[in-house]
């Protein structure tokens, strides 16, 4: 089983996440997918970026001539930052975050579910790869997006009525974007926000049961 | 008086026994002691509990320890990144305890600062919760409890004779929680400036904390994973 | 994209109204948002929360405000030096709650970092703990919980237009914890400088924790006990 | 009543003070009496003054040219900082005294119990102050040691069985120095670690069972 052909691609996945972001706001993006979100954003918005690793104001790559070994993002990847960014240590960073200064937290994730549970940090037998700040980055955040395709690669859908996996957070999610579509938890079932063009209901690889509205 | 100012790593590190806990600043492979960590591994300490949010990367910094067998325990956030340490925990040749990343962070920073424990929403409803003590607040939360050590290694960019620390850009990260919680702090910087050269108002960590201080020398200061701009 | 950067006084406390509870940095009178709080006063706001370390102090700072009966409540450690606010407690006019000050800085963190609740040593075995949880580690502690506020209002000697702030000398005191522990946060700045003129590593609080920033005027930054060398 | 002609004069009591400090370490300093210790300590013994308002590195007074609005101490006196100084918030500096990074604190006292108690904050129907710093301050240093007259103004002995006004802290005062002598709270008696020159027990207004030894 391999999903629809007409899916959005990673940049329009990323898009989606730009709509739903205020002018202004600050930003923590995950590792993975949520990465590209810094690439596209139109600096005109004015979003700070915060990198949980301690840094607020992360803007695009560095040239081979301005990088700089001290100046990395939560994925250990080189960055630049904007005029009016800010250092800090790891408790500061974590503080905003539980504190729920950034208002929009963007983490990558194996399962979701119904309940807005998240699970994204091992595979038991299999895959530890530890939570990092994933299990504090679920809790403060106004609204936490997860990223991630909408099936596995076994070709299993990602969007459960209870997670399977380890949890991250309990009950956490506000909003899921795969590459199908934009949906909300529930409890029981999700709602569809919005459907890529051309997926239908039926490609999504869920009951009826999990699926509570059409927006 | 006894002056905190080391010659290099061998000489500040002189009482390092092993079984001892040690903290390690850095966030993979930025900001980390690389002087005091191959001085641990010149000395062949064993059975180390290294309590550091990633136990080296890419098979360096504490890796290059991993690498000797000389971690028996450790305690992190994150084990991507870091084969070494992966291969160790499934062998059980490593001891891993997993802490979500702000946890270790405030438990460090606690332990530092004489906070006795505190509440905090991370890990709830998780495996982390198992065995934890938790209260309902807005959020229902766990009760944690201050992460101290023995010794802390840490790298600043400048420091003075009295150990008042400045880091560079996001090199900062843990180090100067872990200086706070250990009961011996050592610090490794690339300059080791006069008393009075850093403002007072810009002191990141002041010297209170710190017990001894050398200047580093022969940093790879290694960049992971480098993209650069129109290049990917 | 709506700015942080307000005029002055008046155009940045628009929205303040009886009743509301308002942390002000400064100790003593160092670092004291004078001009904010000369507009509570010119607006006249009655029934006043203040949160500060000590209610203003000679007859300044928020002690204008207790001069006008504008506040009802007080949060604070310290009375000493503070006529009006001894006056006004012994004659029941304001409800003083005394925090000891390490406790009243910590909760007022614990607010703005999201942490739940905390066990400190502070106050065991003494009236302050009448009513509270106390809990046994290496010392018997009490749990105290954070605390917060609908406005912050505070002074910084620069600022940028996103609200990074630095604060000079001793006049940091409690003011980066409140502009992170309260709804709004209110700056006032003897130099409103351009984004980037603060360099990212000295930033003493990060501009997300700013929600109004303007450029003070007059200040008087009283000195309370003038005491110069060879002439005491 | 008064109390007896040979006592120390104030800074003979901060010299008692100054003999206990090691070399390089860093001190505390209360409002009143202990204030006077910035000024006499030789600076070759490089002690690290502290102050709770956010400083450390304490030197004397400011000249009138060099005098700033923004650099006081906990007494919300003028001072002046010595190189290596640092400025910090409310909260890490608590957090240097309460994690045990103090070596030692003074504190000035209005009365002071065998079982190492102090009261320095309120007299009930009378005066309060407010607790200030203290009932944090009380706890972490290695070494807290409580400055204060032997005798009130009214001449009772602040030196008691137990504290008669409400409690600072309980159980957390090492070292008490009056201007009679230096003392050591032992559970149901003071140790006389030392008398001021000409000084006798009989003048210390303590019951024998008070006094467990003389040393």
């Amino acid at each position: 089983m391999t999903g629809p052909q007409n899916h959005w691609s990673k940049n329009e996945m990323v898009d989606q996440v730009i709509e739903m972001l205020e002018d202004g706001s600050s930003l923590n993006l995950g590792i993975g997918i949520p990465t590209l979100v810094a690439q596209r954003i139109p600096p005109e918005k004015g979003i700070w970026i915060h990198s949980e690793n301690g840094v607020l104001g992360v803007a695009g790559r560095p040239t081979r001539q301005s990088v700089s070994p001290t100046l990395i993002n939560a994925g250990k990847e080189t960055i630049s930052v904007k005029k009016g960014a800010s250092f800090f240590d790891s408790a500061m960073s974590f503080g905003m975050i539980r504190g729920g200064h950034i208002d929009v937290c963007v983490l990558g994730g194996m399962q979701v579910d119904a309940e807005g549970s998240l699970a994204n940090w091992m595979i038991p037998g299999k895959k530890v790869t530890g939570m990092g700040g994933a299990m504090d980055l679920v809790h403060g955040a106004k609204l936490v997006i997860v990223m991630l395709t909408h099936f596995s690669k076994r070709g299993d859908v990602k969007l459960l009525h209870r997670c399977k996996l380890p949890l991250t957070g309990k009950g956490v999610v506000h909003k899921i974007i795969t590459d199908l579509g934009v949906f909300t938890p529930m409890g029981e079932s999700f709602q569809i926000d919005q459907l890529a063009p051309g997926v239908t209901k039926e490609q999504l690889g869920m009951t009826d049961a999990l699926i509570s509205s059409v927006n | 008086m006894t002056s905190k100012v080391f010659k290099d790593a061998e000489s500040a590190l002189f009482d390092m026994k092993d079984g001892v806990s040690v903290m390690s600043g850095g966030f993979g492979l930025c900001g980390i002691p690389e002087n005091s960590i191959l001085e641990i591994r010149r000395r062949q300490l064993k059975n180390l509990h290294a309590i550091s949010n990633n136990i080296g990367n890419s098979g360096r910094g504490l890796a290059w320890l991993l690498k000797e067998k000389q971690i028996s325990r450790a305690t992190c956030s994150y084990v991507g990144g870091n084969p070494d340490l992966e291969q160790q925990m499934l062998s059980h040749e490593v001891d891993v305890t997993l802490v979500p990343q702000g946890t270790f962070s405030e438990r460090i920073r606690a332990a530092g600062m004489g906070v006795r424990g505190f509440y905090t929403p991370a890990g709830y409803g998780t495996e982390i919760a198992e065995g934890k003590e938790s209260r309902e607040f807005d959020l229902p939360c766990l009760l944690e409890l201050p992460l101290a050590a023995d010794f802390a290694i840490i790298k600043a960019q400048k420091g003075d004779p009295y150990g008042n620390l400045w880091f560079q850009e996001t090199a900062r990260n843990f180090s100067p929680l872990m200086a706070m919680a250990a009961k011996v702090t050592i610090v490794e910087v690339e300059q080791l400036v006069e008393l009075g050269e850093i403002l007072p108002e810009d002191v990141h960590l002041p010297g209170v904390f710190v017990q001894r201080i050398y200047q580093g020398s022969e940093y790879e200061n290694t960049i992971e994973i480098p993209i650069f701009e129109d290049e990917n």
